[in-house]
């Protein structure tokens, strides 16, 4: 899933400042997992908002609405009637969703109130990890379930670099070094000789590196 | 005319650790307006409640539970002050001052120990003065 | 502001006289004998010589040394720097040693996306942006520091040039944009080719209006045409070139033998009309793969002598 | 066969949420968020998608007031986040006589007009104290017996509140030589009396009122609350007069079919003067029960009282006294007293005090009673919550101290009367019985525990050691 | 008569999962973030609360409802003292105040999902016999049996097995391997899954299920000889030919839970299939008049009583009737009318609809009148030609083995045979789509939840969980068949008729304070 977290207060009350009538708008899929964004977040902090503005005497309205996914027409649609009555959108969507909401309306200005961190996953409770970069061209297979790109600091993919030691990456202490944890998985599965294998240059024309991507699907097409 | 400050707190509090008959005393204080919440079990305290009764006009917010080793439902209370942190950090954020908010530990029915507490909670809101955004 | 020459085109552009530039791309080998080569048919012709970075994202021998085969020939280098294919890091590591090595101009770019070069498998890097890098310059040039705010011993005083583009869209931002980029420290600045006199005129209009042409020396960039599949295929498929339909059918109607001729004829006739123009600092020639045809240009449009 | 009684039921909306059973406890943090299948959207009664819509106007926690308690929720979450746990606001609900069941009922019946019904078997204790202790017989095959609600037999739920005349006198022609007073009937075994101690204001009155006249029955009321606005419903009002203060209410005794003349020793003197006011008028003495009530009821039977309001403390307990027994013993001592002395058929009893539930009309009038006076249930059909915070001077949480729309109000009190005759009918439909009159004093439809307890199991255990419940 | 001590064949214990992911439990075992996944627990734990996969890496949630809890601290393999991390918190299940009643209280209905769940008592102290009412069944206690009367033979020789037909009147005599049978539920008060579950599990059982009063699904015909046709006052779904072919007809006069009014469907449920078995309308509440229209004297009843006789020769005939203070009378009346089986139905007995005001208040509970009718048909001398059933608030095992004792020869079982499916008791068999959790509903999605093989297991593991007790309860006095125990009060006492030296022996019954 995609993971999110909230902008700090300060920074969201500057980027809502200019206006009078906000609409705080969830989503409730995966900012919702993360906390970062579904109807309890919203509902937090438009609470949050409010005492602000009430403390600094100003007057901003401020409605809440949470919806199933922003990055969706068909939900996206059950919002418009509470965006029409606003005079701006905070969402705290992803930034696919904030973008998804921007190009609906055309005249209110949307505003993120999340900063997208990474797609990755839960590890445990309110514990998140990056797994993966959307590189279009997944190669786990041969590193184990491991994936270097994202989870080595330096994308390596031909084994460790000399960095590594007792398997936590030099960048942080807090970093799994991921060819120490490619290596355990190859040693577990058998396959220790797909270390040896040479792995070619990414080609990185299917990431972002290749401009924004699309995917069609034909089939799906009518 | 200068009226003394009198605070309003909101109670939040389990069922578990305060004990009902208690706080009866301590309605009648009258350096004090207290209106309180019963929570089932004081994970049921969400952010967001803690942050409307400050809205709705409270000085003080103050949540009892019980200890950590007596919750019922084992996480209770821990992650009631986990929430209860988390706030304390966005009212401070807001400006309005994290002391307004705090979390104390009770076992059921002891009405000295609450007594104590909300005196405590008294001294800090009257050092505080009234919510600034009420 | 006092300040020493930095370098011979800034010399040439401040005292207002008609500036010629011109630009070489390095070879896709290790040879610096064709880099010389290209430079020899230059002399004297030019006041400074532009090499391309990795051009098209083509691997290419690398500007710096490229500059510095042709500083050591006497040719006077513009250094192209994209920041493509560099981080920060390399970016501000390249300039300071292309300083040191004697090259004096710089010009800004983004770059052209690898997807049309020989690596389209490549990851790009686009750390910083051209508008970014000029500043970057300008703050090592005058403020003595790198972007970290470290003082650095030996500032690098680089003439600072940029691109632009008044045929891309939107029209009404190019403007906007050059002026953003004279802001961030620009000194010089080398158009896109012009072919659509038009829009180029209205270009400078508004950059003079903006009061930009005082602040800045604006060389308009010339590309000769070689043939009218030439014409067609930048109109098409190279990014941000706009030729309008009547030079493509006036190329088309020459012969093909003569199209050469035809080309060179309105490529002198553009630089007559841009010399007219107000504001116009000099030309940029983009004789691409043509650099002996450079100097015939340059001649024939009543160029010559260069300045010393 | 007189018209069928039919008593108009609407569906009245309660105006604040209900306190419901049951709250549930989400550990919010383990939520996986957004399960295809979440917990929260499936839930076939949809609670928790009420509980989204008001999450962002609510002041306070809300608990889930519709949770049916399937456990749905708890058992099918992917991450098992909930918890149950009962409402701690339906947990103080009331008090140890009004219970909060009770309560809750009262809401649904008032909300609804209809009979509590439910599935699975009875779920409360085995057998209590009071009412509790007792069960209503049935016909099974061997009697005939009626069709209750679903039938089209008609049966009768009138008493009558006016003396009764026995025996008659005949003149030689065979006419009929007694003069028969005027008989006054109500159509279902109740009447009502706000509770004093409760928030009482216009707009409660004339919606009590309303929903008497719309019943048929009528109501006490005390002299001070009788306003001008109540006076459309004259009909059904029974001032509540005093030796003292009738003389002061000579109006009001005139507008009315029926007053109360609270006890006192010499209570005839001030019934006659009354009848000499207003000859028709229909007399009900009002008298505590406390250790007298016995031969005060005797005494009374044979003055020109047409009826004896005999009322209990609010749970149904004997006054002024220190071992208080419950208003079923004193029922029943009452009417045997006057069956003893064969006067019982002369005079009507009416009993208030704890009438909670529409069983506690059925078993009062078995234990012989010919009806009831309802007070606590007329203000909780009105959303009471009997937390008292209004004798405290504190304010109301369902703001009754404001005015409510009597339309309304009104209803609520119909609706719960009429879910309470409609169990009645219920109760005696079982037994066969047609008429309410002749369930007064049918102890022999009855069966109480002790009485089960010592022929059932006494040959079997000997003899009971323990005496009461639990 | 005295069983032949032959090895019984009894049906296979399968154990049978809950439907639900989390099960609820008396206990709670949490674990927290300080677990290092080094699975000890999952090796110390005898009971698998801490189930691992061998190829999954993470502990998964621990299954509390096999937790003996604090019962287990003596244990050497009790996880939260033993974990190396103190990752693990054992506590009281709150959650169990807001579950089961007076009558069927939550540690009833956790024992017997357990026993639905294993076909074994549950392992953990469950409080599984005994309910919260005060009174009745929760008061009356098997006396101590003295240790010389201990009979040592194996379950399987021990007789469970109750005759049905004791008249000798040439028509087929019915046994049935258990003292118990299926309550009648019907065609539309209860999934399709759930009814036939109920008949498979009753013929592996060797015993009856009755359809209830809607009717005679196809879908039951596979068991026709372990199907009980019920003719209700509403008729609804009575055909002759069902009426030809079933081994028993049980006329019901009234029900327990709602004794003097008729049953009562509500619209919701009424779906076309339903309608189209019952012959009426979709969507309409269905009533069942009050009693028979056709019946108001005990020879219109023996009227009726013969045309089913004469109508299928081999039936035998079961008369259910509520328990009124005439309740002898009424027994009685119908041994003499021919019937095979006198049906009691307590009042406190379940339902899938009724007033709360009938359930509660009208006619006596089963305890009463089982002693009452055995003793008046004792007097009558005719005690031994009829089998008296008892049911309506019989809950478990030694209810079943208490009325039994009273004076019963067996009981139908209703709701225990719901909770076995997983019932809660929640009483919204009535209510919109009808039971949530898919038993007592035509909704054909929640329906949809029940499969009849998973319904059959588990009434079958639950009925073989009761057997044990039954067996273990008959050895301890020295009897060798349940039919011995038939009226043997002299074994029974009551908490409330002893002194209080007396009274201490037995096992006090749960005694909370609940929120109903």
């Amino acid at each position: 899933m995609i993971v999110g977290e909230q902008k700090p207060l300060a920074e969201i009350k500057e980027i809502v400042g200019p206006y009078r009538k906000l609409l705080i708008l969830g989503c409730g899929t995966c900012v919702k997992t993360c906390f970062a964004g579904g109807e309890d977040e919203v509902a937090t902090l438009a609470s949050a908002l409010r005492l602000i503005f009430k403390k600094e005497g100003q007057n901003i309205k401020i409605e809440e609405f949470t919806i199933e996914r922003q990055c969706e027409n068909e939900f996206i649609q059950e919002a418009s009637e509470a965006i029409g009555r606003n005079d701006s959108v905070l969402s705290l969507a992803c930034g696919a969703g904030v973008q998804a909401i921007a190009r609906r309306f055309a005249k209110i200005p949307v505003l993120p109130g999340v900063n997208t961190t990474f797609i990755g996953v839960l590890e445990s409770q309110g514990v998140f990890t990056e797994e993966c970069s959307g590189c279009g061209n997944c190669e786990l297979a041969i590193f184990g379930g491991v994936c270097p790109i994202t989870r080595c600091s330096k994308k390596l993919l031909n084994g460790p670099c000399g960095g590594s030691r007792h398997g936590i990456c030099e960048v942080s202490p807090d970093t799994e070094c991921a060819w120490q944890l490619i290596i355990e998985r190859l040693e577990a599965l058998g396959q220790v000789h797909n270390l040896r294998c040479y792995i070619s240059p990414k080609d990185w024309s299917s990431s972002n590196s290749g401009g924004p991507r699309r995917l069609v699907r034909e089939d799906h097409i009518i | 005319m200068n009226k003394p400050f009198k605070p309003k707190i909101t109670l939040f509090h389990c069922i578990n650790s305060f004990n009902e008959s208690a706080s009866l005393s301590l309605n009648g204080a009258n350096n004090v307006e207290i209106k309180t919440v019963r929570l089932p079990c004081s994970s049921m305290v969400k952010d967001v409640f803690l942050l409307r009764s400050f809205e709705s006009g409270a000085d003080g917010v103050l949540v009892l539970v019980c200890p950590e080793d007596q919750c019922r439902y084992v996480e209770g209370s821990i992650r009631a002050k986990k929430r209860v942190g988390w706030v304390q950090n966005v009212l401070d954020e807001i400006g309005l001052d994290g002391r307004r908010l705090s979390i104390r530990n009770t076992s059921s029915g002891n009405g000295a120990t609450t007594d104590k507490i909300l005196q405590e909670t008294v001294a800090v809101l009257t050092d505080l003065g009234p919510n600034p955004a009420a | 502001m006092k300040m020493e020459h930095m370098s011979k085109l800034e010399q040439i552009l401040s005292r207002g006289e008609f500036a010629v530039t011109t630009e070489c791309g390095p070879p896709r080998g290790a040879d610096s004998e064709v880099v010389i080569k290209k430079g020899e048919t230059l002399r004297g012709y030019v006041d400074a010589v532009n090499v391309t970075d990795n051009q098209t994202a083509i691997v290419r021998m690398s500007s710096i040394s490229a500059c510095t085969h042709l500083l050591n020939i006497g040719l006077e280098p513009v250094m192209q720097m994209v920041t493509r294919d560099r981080n920060r890091i390399a970016l501000q590591s390249d300039i300071l040693g292309a300083y040191s090595l004697g090259i004096r101009n710089i010009l800004c770019l983004s770059g052209d996306h690898q997807i049309f070069g020989s690596q389209p498998d490549a990851l790009n890097v686009f750390d910083i942006d051209s508008m970014n890098l000029i500043r970057t310059v300008k703050t090592m040039r005058d403020e003595g520091k790198d972007m970290s705010g470290f003082d650095l011993k030996e500032p690098p005083k680089m003439y600072i040039g940029a691109a632009a583009n008044p045929f891309a869209d939107p029209f009404e931002y190019r403007v906007i944009r050059l002026a953003k980029k004279i802001d961030a420290g620009t000194d010089f600045i080398q158009t896109q080719c012009v072919y659509n006199m038009e829009r180029f005129t209205e270009w400078m209009r508004l950059a003079r209006e903006e009061g930009l042409t005082e602040k800045v020396q604006i060389l308009a960039g010339v590309t000769p045409l070689k043939s009218v599949g030439m014409a067609r295929y930048m109109s098409k498929k190279v990014a941000g070139i706009d030729i309008p339909e009547a030079i493509t059918k006036r190329m088309g109607e020459v012969p093909k033998e003569k199209a050469i001729d035809e080309g060179i004829k309105i490529c002198l006739e553009t630089i007559a009309q841009l010399r007219d123009i107000k504001g116009v600092s000099g030309v940029h020639i983009m004789a691409i793969e043509w650099e002996e045809k450079v100097g015939e240009i340059v001649e024939s449009a009543g160029l010559l002598p260069r300045p010393l | 066969m007189p018209k069928k009684y039919h008593i108009p039921i609407k569906t009245a909306e309660p105006r604040f949420r209900p306190i419901g059973k049951y709250a549930t406890i989400e550990f919010r943090e383990d939520c996986a968020g957004s399960c295809k299948h979440c917990v929260k959207k499936t839930c076939i009664y949809g609670i928790f998608k009420e509980n989204y819509e008001h999450f962002s106007t609510m002041d306070e926690p809300e608990y889930l007031y519709n949770c049916q308690s399937c456990f749905r929720c708890v058992q099918e979450c992917t991450r098992g986040i909930f918890s149950r746990v009962i409402d701690p606001d339906y947990r103080t609900l009331g008090d140890h006589y009004w219970r909060p069941d009770v309560i809750h009922r009262l809401w649904y019946q008032a909300h609804t007009g209809k009979i509590p019904v439910s599935g699975a078997g009875y779920r409360g204790p085995f057998a209590g104290a009071g009412f509790d202790s007792m069960w209503t017989d049935m016909s099974e095959i061997v009697r005939p017996t009626r069709d209750g609600i679903h039938g089209r037999e008609y049966i009768n739920t009138c008493i009558e509140i006016s003396r009764r005349l026995t025996p008659l006198t005949f003149n030689q022609d065979l006419t009929l030589a007694s003069e028969v007073p005027k008989i006054l009937e109500i159509p279902i075994p109740l009447l009502f009396k706000l509770p004093p101690n409760l928030i009482l204001n216009k707009s409660i009155l004339i919606s009590a009122a309303k929903a008497a006249q719309t019943l048929g029955t009528m109501m006490f009321i005390q002299p001070e609350d009788y306003t001008e606005a109540l006076l459309p419903y004259s009909e059904n009002l029974i001032p509540s007069l005093t030796r003292h203060n009738f003389k002061d209410n000579v109006d009001l005794i005139h507008k009315s079919r029926v007053v109360e003349l609270e006890y006192a020793p010499d209570i005839d003197e001030s019934l006659l003067k009354i009848r000499e006011l207003k000859p028709d008028v229909i007399i009900i003495a009002g008298v505590p029960l406390d250790t007298h009530q016995a031969t005060r009821a005797l005494k009374l039977a044979h003055t020109e009282i047409d009826t004896i309001h005999f009322y209990a403390d609010e749970c149904g307990q004997e006054l002024n006294s220190q071992d208080p027994r419950f208003l079923k013993e004193m029922i029943r001592e009452v009417h045997l007293v006057l069956v003893d002395h064969t006067i019982r058929q002369k005079i009507n009893l009416v009993f208030s005090g704890g009438i909670a539930m529409a069983e506690h009309m059925a078993k009062a009038i078995i234990c012989g009673a010919d009806g009831v006076v309802v007070d606590n249930p007329l203000l909780i059909a009105l959303e009471c919550r009997l937390c008292y915070r209004c004798r405290d001077g504190l304010s109301c949480p369902v703001e009754l101290e404001d005015a409510i729309d009597p339309e309304w109000g009104g209803q609520r009190i119909v609706n719960l009367m009429g879910a309470w005759h409609s169990q009645l009918i219920e109760v005696m439909g079982a037994m066969g019985m047609r008429e309410a009159r002749r369930l007064r004093g049918e102890i022999g439809r009855s069966m109480s525990f002790e009485a089960l307890e010592m022929e059932n199991f006494g040959p079997i255990f000997g003899e009971r050691k323990v005496a009461g419940f639990r | 008569m005295k069983s032949k001590r032959e090895i019984i064949e009894l049906p296979k214990i399968l154990p049978v999962r809950s439907r639900f992911r989390n099960t609820m439990a008396k206990y709670i075992i949490r674990r927290n973030s300080r677990c290092t996944s080094c699975g000890l627990c999952a090796e110390l734990c005898p009971y698998e609360v801490h189930p691992r996969y061998d190829i999954y890496s993470r502990p998964i949630r621990p299954k509390d409802h096999k937790c003996l809890g604090f019962s287990c601290r003596e244990n050497d393999f009790f996880c939260v003292k033993q974990c190396p991390e103190k990752a693990l918190t054992l506590s009281l299940n709150p959650l169990l105040e807001t579950l089961g009643d007076y009558r069927w209280t939550a540690e009833m209905l956790l024992g017997h999902w357990e026993m639905a769940e294993t076909g074994d008592l549950p392992m953990v102290n469950l409080e599984y016999n005994l309910g919260n009412s005060g009174g009745g069944f929760d008061k009356i206690r098997f006396k101590l049996a003295h240790p010389k009367d201990y009979l040592d033979i194996s379950d399987e020789k021990i007789d469970t097995s109750v005759q049905l037909n004791k008249r000798h009147d040439g028509r087929p005599n019915k046994t049935i391997s258990i003292p118990c049978y299926g309550g009648g539920m019907s065609y539309g008060s209860t999934a399709l899954a759930v009814m036939v579950g109920r008949a498979r599990a009753a013929k592996r059982l060797n015993t009856f299920t009755c359809t209830g009063e809607g009717g005679y699904p196809l879908e039951l015909l596979p068991y026709d000889d372990h199907v009980i046709t019920q003719v209700a006052t509403g008729l609804f779904g009575v055909r002759e030919e069902t009426l030809l072919f079933t081994p028993i007809i049980e006329f019901k006069y009234a029900q327990g839970a709602k004794p003097g009014l008729g049953g009562h469907l509500l619209g919701d449920k009424v779906t076309p299939e339903v309608a189209a078995m019952r012959e009426t309308v979709v969507g309409n509440a269905l009533f069942s008049p009050f009693p028979f229209h056709s019946v108001y004297s005990v020879e219109d009843h023996k009227k009726h009583v013969d045309w089913v006789k004469e109508i299928n020769p081999r039936v035998l005939v079961s008369v259910k009737v509520s328990t009124p203070t005439d309740v002898d009378m009424v027994a009685v009346g119908s041994y003499y009318a021919g019937t095979h089986v006198v049906h009691l139905d307590g009042s406190y007995g379940g339902t899938g609809a009724a007033p709360d005001i009938a359930k509660k208040n009208i006619a006596m509970p089963i305890e009463y009148a089982i002693p009452k009718v055995h003793k008046f048909l004792m007097e009558e001398g005719v005690r031994d030609r009829v089998c008296l059933i008892a049911s309506g608030g019989i809950r478990n095992a030694m209810d079943v083995a208490k009325a039994i004792a009273l004076g019963a020869d067996g009981a139908v079982i209703g709701t225990a045979e719901l909770v076995a499916v997983e019932c809660v008791r929640c009483g919204n068999c009535e209510s919109g789509r009808g039971c949530a959790r898919g038993i007592a509903t035509t909704d054909p999605e929640l329906g949809s939840m029940t499969t009849e093989e998973w319904v059959e297991q588990r009434i079958v593991n639950m009925y073989l969980a009761w057997r044990k007790q039954w067996c273990g309860l008959l050895r301890q006095y020295g009897l060798s068949s349940i039919r011995e125990l038939v009226g043997r009060t002299d074994l029974l006492v009551h908490l409330d008729y002893l002194d209080e030296q007396e009274r201490i022996k037995y096992r006090p019954a749960p005694r909370e304070q609940l929120v109903i």
